[in-house]
């Protein structure tokens, strides 16, 4: 069986694997075709690869020919997909629900297209969980990204020429990004405050040591997989009341806030920056799905009356060799899971609760429910 | 110098050499010297009190001495390590015999109108009667020749409180009225009624409380000899068996104590019947062993292997310092110390990392599953602080188990261990785990910090 | 006599405090091996048994004796018996 | 009494003064005006600056002309001394081993110049000392910029989806800079090693918990002031032979090592940058004094071999605003110090250790003995 | 009943009283009531024995009790709070007094050849007489009417020996060989060389010692209380005195481990002849008081504010997570805990926050010296832990001094300061600090961390 | 009166033995008020003493009476002086 992993597009500097998890490939037994280049974003030589047992090949549609299962990071053009090999797998971020298009193409070429973000959030899957594990040190890079931006010191230094005072960090949104934002920042030293909108989040806020912020918005729900649920038009309203003190007295913000499979919420308004002081930092990390600060743009610093508004859609670049790494151990988490050793053959079992999640196309198909839905 | 001299200062000796072995018996460095010494107490005092000069024939006591020599050391060596607490039950019983047969031997021969003596052999014969049954069927449950079950029925306390109301009336008539029944008549009345009161007392109580009454039945075989050392007025009965009596009493409080409950409540109340639904519930998963921290330092002490597994519950309870310092403590004691720290211990990855970095502890100790799965059996003690989930054996051992499949630190292959928790919640996953029921598990319950720091305080000593 | 019962009582009393004074902060695992330690020195009545059999009456001796026999499985077993689990707590 | 704070040119991103400070000067009596816009690069409007009584100045030249005190951060313009009032005091840094024509120009005006850079490392003198609170802000700024730069997370995480192992980082030279590169980079997690010269370092490097290597290069000597003696040729070639290896398994170097009044030690030689890990970084913090590594280039990143070296010769800036505020902190201590509050006028004694260090001239003449000896 | 039966009972209650009354004395929370049972004690054994059938003549006794009750009263009220150990040395020869006097009593009245009634008053006398003069001695000392020097003389040691030898030879006389000189004769005698070993004993012994001292003598007078029951054979005086007789050995040892000293060391050297060097330095300087962390623990216990001064040495210890938990600690008793820092401790600048912020102490409670210097005499106890130029005062005080002019953080204000360090040296500066040997400063000794440690488990109790 | 001096000296024993028992860790700031309290208890000898006054000898009473005198300062002083030193620690 032949697995090739394309070269990512110039602009994503994280590759999808690293020569040791190619290894691991390779000892599952199965033939592990690179495209050329692969791991150069993260000063990778193809020799390393080669060391390893892969194949390097220099022509990439041949090589999406002839692939059993073809693993990368983003989405593919749609014309790629016509390039598959029939009844082949399609591993990748896919982003399923706005790229419909996308889907039937996968459908109609009959190639089993995997999208990463809907692994399910159980306990099980979690080594196979791409959202979490470049959420994770999205978090990380989003708070070195702000101290290197910000024109002040993170810690408190009491100093021979007077007091450093130590920057106010807000996160508003405390899933798995947000979490290792609050620890990072708490390491640097910040004074750390933090929101979310389900309850259960404030002990492990407190877990890392920093403060939880209470807004009473009234009830509030979270999915069975611990995702949050959409907030009414007044709790957002009565959210967006209760930040904007906060906001105007940190140094720095940083959102996260998404909610599965819809638009992330619009929490920072412009009248919430216009109060912020001069100088000050904040960091959408949901500018990819819309954006939780008002006037955020994808891939830009936006100057907003003294504030830098930091909308980075990939961030996990900014770490990309550990980035590279985590992805590349989930993506063999995955296979090796469903991998028949003695047939060498994949288990395509769709009554596995994980499959059953992030399968979107099989045998033609489009067999994901919340994906059929949505269409 | 007159013998009876020599007699008492040897007795003030003994007297001596039983304080200080007591004393020594509390500790455990000392404790085996203690007991040595106690010993040649003992000697001492049987030795002297042979040279009596109104003993008047040897060979029976010399018969005696050596038969119950034999018996005891031959009972003593042979059993086997685990039916030792048996066997002092059934010695203690053999003690208050041998009170009750010193009062009833000087009952036949006293004046019967010395109230002070006779109050003496009263109680001398009671509380050794008691002693002598209550210990054979403390013996009968821990061997389990008698059920351990607490047996109760109907109508218990009116046949104890006529019991106990029968045995005062005989003692006031023995002491005080004298003659309402004939004096041999009386002193088997007596003895019966202790015998019954002995089997009475005990047979409620359940075979996991045995150890506090044999320590309680040990106080009272000790008060025995201190009446009898009333009756025929010797010091050294009365010092050494006072000392029995109040230390014994002290010693089963503290057993109590360490069991987390009241006498009273060990006493006067079926286990069983207390808690019916714990007993429901641990019959489906087997029976939790709590332990407490003192109890857990002495093995940690002992433990040359240390593996300690972090979770979220060590983050909540910011319990991060106190390990890492517990953790230096072990280390100087001469354990090798690491922290095997599971992907998804706490909430978010690396949740641990942070924690422990925080609290300085080296990266060069923290080591993964993989790594230490394999040797896990070498490990001696599992430090399980507010983990859960990760260390749950459903998870390669129940295919129905919402999280079969995926690794955990397997420590309920090492030889100890101690969970950390605060109840028997459940963790994230919101599921039963049955390590907490396992034979080599310990639960250490309280708030992660706490226990830490009560820990680390019985290192410090 | 009296006074001597009195000095008696006195002993008595001291020797309790002594009793509860002595026995404080006991490690657990040091319970069992106390009690019965605590149990042989109570064999003391060995004492009082050899004064009763060494009496002339015979109903005595006999229950002097059998209360020899009784106390002295008590003494030397119940040290055996401690010293015996005491041996397991040798260090290391 | 009047102090003029000049605006610095446009490449500095600090400010010599924030509001606060100005405000104290005020306080003690001075007549306090500042330039138009001296804040704007952290931010602070002119409009703060006049709440606090300070004037507002639109003319550079006049402002220079009538001025008792200027203070700036950089070394002046050759020409505008010549606009300097006769008699008047010049604070800021001066590099004057090197600048002997300003220095000259100086005496010619009788202008009493005080350079930062020589106030003395005594107790006394730390509140004044602007080297120190520069370089301890630079030590911060470095791991930033380091970590900003490195595509690695510094913290180590084990995570389901694999351990990510911590970036090691490696500081060489522990003087103040050093120090809080050292603490900064342990609490983001790294394993931190150091190195200098002088043995009483080792002490403090183990008392913010990060490892000493141990290097023999023979005796060391420190000067009175605790500052490094230069090595011998031999020496230095020793303890580059001892680093190699350390760097080569480094990701992050960080060189601080200076020697007063001398170019700065060449430390990493080209080699030793070879033998890196493609993808590492070094941060040279000496290249405005010569670079303490071989190809760092002032105020660029030079990549070599795919080792980033970056060369800011201004990292306080990067903290700006907290640098600005201790930089004026210093200069408010410096003239509280010897100012007469009756008789409104600074006491200029030149027998007092601290005025006797850092005064290069007065009344016409060059009165520092060591800027003398090497003119 | 026989009231001497009654007699006895009530002795026997006062024994219990004086045992449970001694216990209680040795723990803050109970000491009161402790002293209290004890008193009721003495009264109760005081009024019985009033009732004695063989007391002939009450009015000397009642008016000696009277007048004695009178100036005890005064005496112990009225006496200033400094001067109550003085009060005590006092009322302890007093008792020594009273003993000798018991014993010469009954040596008038009693038949000579009696040698154990003999040996019992010989000791009565020579134990009581020694207390009483050793005591003046020691109050002299203590009230600074005799130097508080130790005094020394050449030959001393012949002395001591030949006055013991005709001690011992006096006894000899006394208890065995009867009638060698008369019997009032060798009372005088024995009174008088009790009287002069008493002197002897206690003359040589520094002032700063007298304490160790006092606690010696008053064992002592138990002792002859005790001996002196041997005498009239009276239970309750030989259990009482026995009591005193022991506790307060103890107690002598356990003040000589506080001063950390063995109890020879105290007896026999004196003081200043051990360190000739140090107290050369100590007259430039003053002296240094040290303390023990268990005292700290005692004043910390008490104080409602702290302020913890941390310095480079906490860095260098890595004490600041222990430091963290005492102040946690702190705060759970209830006082007000910030943490100065000075803007150049440590060795960079922001060393201490990034340590304290490492155990995570938080922010709000650090706090700058222009903040806290106006308020430190409010200040019950400054800790500086591993600080020393930035507290010293020479920096306002000393113009000579280098760091003259540097603002520092006035800790010697404070009520009390406590600096724990390893030793005098001096910190980065190099030069010595004067608020070591302030009268308000205690010296704690030893490697911050395991210093803060044993602070905090002793707070953990 | 032989065996009463046996028992004496039983009771003496067991009485020093109580006595180490009962003080073991005092805190440095009861050392005095600990050491004043004994010494209350030593005026024990007051009973003594008043036995002692209490005969028919002229020499005995002189000496004994002036014994009470002592042994009552020791006694009432001594109480009231402990009470007064432990009235300090009254807590905050
Ligand atoms: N790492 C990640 O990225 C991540 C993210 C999301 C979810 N998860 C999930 O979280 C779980 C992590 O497993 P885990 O073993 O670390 O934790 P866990 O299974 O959630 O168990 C934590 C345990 O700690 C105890 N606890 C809580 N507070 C305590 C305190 N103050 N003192 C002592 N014990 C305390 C709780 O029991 P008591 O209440 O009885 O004390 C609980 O059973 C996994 O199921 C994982 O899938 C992980
Ligand atoms: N902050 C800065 O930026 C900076 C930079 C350079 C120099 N300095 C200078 O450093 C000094 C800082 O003052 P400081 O009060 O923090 O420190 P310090 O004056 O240097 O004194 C530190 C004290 O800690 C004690 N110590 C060392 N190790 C210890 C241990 N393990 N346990 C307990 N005590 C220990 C030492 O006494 P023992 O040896 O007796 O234990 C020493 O006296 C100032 O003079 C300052 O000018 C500061
Ligand atoms: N069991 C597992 O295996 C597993 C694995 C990974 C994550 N999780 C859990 O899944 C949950 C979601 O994590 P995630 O990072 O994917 O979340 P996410 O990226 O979907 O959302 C980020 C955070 O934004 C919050 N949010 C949404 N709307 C908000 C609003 N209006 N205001 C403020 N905050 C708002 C959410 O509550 C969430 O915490 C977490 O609880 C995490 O612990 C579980
Ligand atoms: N007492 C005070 O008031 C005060 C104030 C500030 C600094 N200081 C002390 O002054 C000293 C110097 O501090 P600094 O930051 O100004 O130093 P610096 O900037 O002059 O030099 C930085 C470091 O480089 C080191 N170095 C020099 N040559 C080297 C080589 N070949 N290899 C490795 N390292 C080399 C030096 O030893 C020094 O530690 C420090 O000890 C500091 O604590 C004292």
């Amino acid at each position: 069986m032949q697995i090739f992993f394309p070269k990512e597009e110039d602009q994503e500097i994280r590759t999808t694997i690293l020569p040791e998890v190619a290894k691991k490939f390779v000892d599952l037994g199965l033939e592990v075709v690179i495209e050329e280049g692969l791991g150069s974003s993260v000063f990778i030589e193809d020799d390393l690869y080669s060391e390893v047992g892969a194949i390097i090949s220099d022509s990439r549609d041949t090589a999406f020919n002839s692939a059993d299962i073809v693993c990368r990071i983003n989405k593919p053009y749609k014309e790629e997909i016509a390039n598959l090999k029939k009844k082949s797998i399609h591993i990748s971020f896919l982003d399923p629900f706005n790229e419909s298009d996308l889907v039937k193409e996968f459908a109609n070429q009959e190639v089993s297209a995997i999208s990463m973000e809907l692994v399910p959030r159980i306990t099980r899957a979690q080594k196979m969980d791409a959202l979490s594990s470049q959420a994770n040190l999205a978090g990380y890079a989003a708070v070195v990204e702000a101290s290197r931006t910000i024109n002040k010191s993170f810690p408190m230094m009491m100093t021979a020429a007077g007091t450093i005072s130590p920057s106010r960090v807000f996160v508003i949104g405390v899933g798995v990004a947000g979490l290792q934002a609050i620890a990072t920042a708490k390491r640097l030293g910040a004074r750390v405050e933090a929101f979310d909108t389900r309850p259960v989040v404030e002990e492990q806020v407190k877990s890392l040591g920093a403060k939880f912020v209470k807004i009473d918005i009234g009830e509030t729900e979270e999915t069975d997989q611990g995702y949050a649920k959409e907030l009414t038009e007044e709790q957002i309203k009565m959210q967006q009341e209760g930040m904007k003190k906060i906001c105007s007295q940190s140094d720095v913000v940083i959102t996260t806030a998404q909610v599965f499979g819809r638009p992330a919420p619009r929490i920072v308004t412009n009248e919430m920056v216009q109060a912020m002081q001069p100088g000050s930092v904040i960091v959408d990390m949901a500018v990819s799905t819309g954006g939780n600060v008002e006037g955020s743009k994808a891939d830009e610093y936006v100057f907003e009356n003294g504030v830098t508004i930091i909308g980075m859609s990939n961030l996990p670049g900014e770490v990309a060799k550990d980035a590279s790494q985590v992805y590349g151990a989930n993506l063999f988490n995955m296979i090796e899971e469903y991998w028949d050793l003695e047939n060498k053959v994949l288990n395509f079992d769709l009554t596995d609760d994980v499959l059953k999640g992030c399968v979107i196309t099989h045998e033609g198909k489009v067999v994901n429910e919340l994906v059929k839905d949505r269409m | 110098m007159d013998i009876s001299i020599l007699v008492n200062l040897t007795y003030i000796a003994a007297s001596i050499l039983f304080i200080v072995g007591l004393k020594m018996l509390g500790s455990p460095d000392t404790a085996r010297q203690g007991n040595l010494l106690s010993a040649s107490g003992m000697l001492l005092a049987v030795v002297i009190t042979l040279l009596d000069q109104n003993i008047i024939d040897y060979r029976f006591i010399a018969g005696a001495l050596l038969a119950g020599g034999i018996v005891g050391y031959f009972a003593a060596t042979k059993v086997q390590m685990t039916s030792m607490p048996e066997m002092v039950a059934i010695f203690n019983g053999f003690g208050g015999i041998a009170s009750l047969l010193v009062g009833s031997a000087e009952y036949v021969v006293s004046p019967l109108n010395n109230p002070a003596l006779m109050g003496a052999i009263y109680l001398t014969v009671l509380i050794g009667g008691l002693t002598f049954t209550g210990s054979l069927i403390a013996y009968g449950k821990l061997s389990e020749v008698i059920s351990g079950k607490p047996f109760l029925y109907k109508g218990q306390q009116f046949v104890n409180g006529l019991l106990l109301l029968t045995i005062l009336l005989v003692g006031v008539n023995m002491i005080f009225v004298q003659g309402m029944i004939s004096p041999n008549e009386t002193l088997i009345l007596l003895i019966s009624l202790a015998f019954i009161l002995g089997i009475l007392f005990v047979i409620p109580i359940g075979g996991a409380d045995m150890p506090v009454v044999i320590a309680l039945l040990n106080s009272f075989s000790g008060l025995a000899a201190c009446a009898a050392g009333f009756v025929i007025t010797n010091n050294v009965l009365i010092v050494a068996g006072a000392l029995v009596g109040a230390s014994g009493l002290i010693l089963t409080n503290i057993m109590c104590k360490a069991m987390n409950r009241s006498l009273a409540n060990v006493l006067f109340s079926g286990f069983g019947a207390v808690s019916d639904s714990d007993t429901e519930r641990s019959e489906e998963q087997g029976e939790v062993s709590p332990i407490s921290a003192q109890d857990a330092y002495l093995i940690l002490e002992a433990a040359s292997s240390v593996l300690i597994v972090p979770g979220y519950g060590m983050a909540v309870a910011q319990a991060q310092h106190a390990v890492r310092e517990l953790g230096e403590l072990l280390e100087a004691n001469g354990a090798e110390v690491k922290y095997a720290i599971h992907p998804v211990a706490g909430r978010m990855p690396g949740h641990m990392n942070v924690l422990l970095a925080e609290a300085n502890v080296s990266y060069d100790v923290l080591v993964e599953p993989e790594d230490v799965n394999p040797i896990m059996e070498t490990v001696d003690v599992c430090m399980v602080i507010g983990a859960n989930d990760v260390v749950n054996p459903d998870a390669k051992e129940n295919e129905g188990s919402p999280i079969y499949g995926m690794p955990i630190i397997e420590v309920d292959n090492s030889k100890t261990v101690f969970v950390l928790k605060r109840s028997m919640a459940s963790g994230f996953a919101g599921i039963q785990n049955p390590l907490f029921f396992k034979s080599n598990t310990r639960m250490l319950f309280g708030d992660a910090k706490e226990t830490v720091s009560t820990l680390v305080s019985e290192f410090k000593g | 006599m009296e006074s001597q019962i009195i000095l008696l009582i006195f002993i008595l009393v001291l020797s309790i405090f002594l009793g509860v004074e002595l026995i404080t902060k006991v490690p657990s695992t040091l319970h069992t091996p106390l009690m019965s330690g605590a149990n042989a020195i109570s064999g003391i009545t060995l004492v009082g048994a050899i004064l009763s059999s060494g009496s002339s009456e015979i109903v005595t001796i006999i229950l002097g004796t059998s209360a020899v026999f009784f106390a002295s499985i008590n003494v030397v077993g119940g040290y055996l018996v401690t010293n015996r689990m005491l041996g397991m707590f040798k260090k290391k």
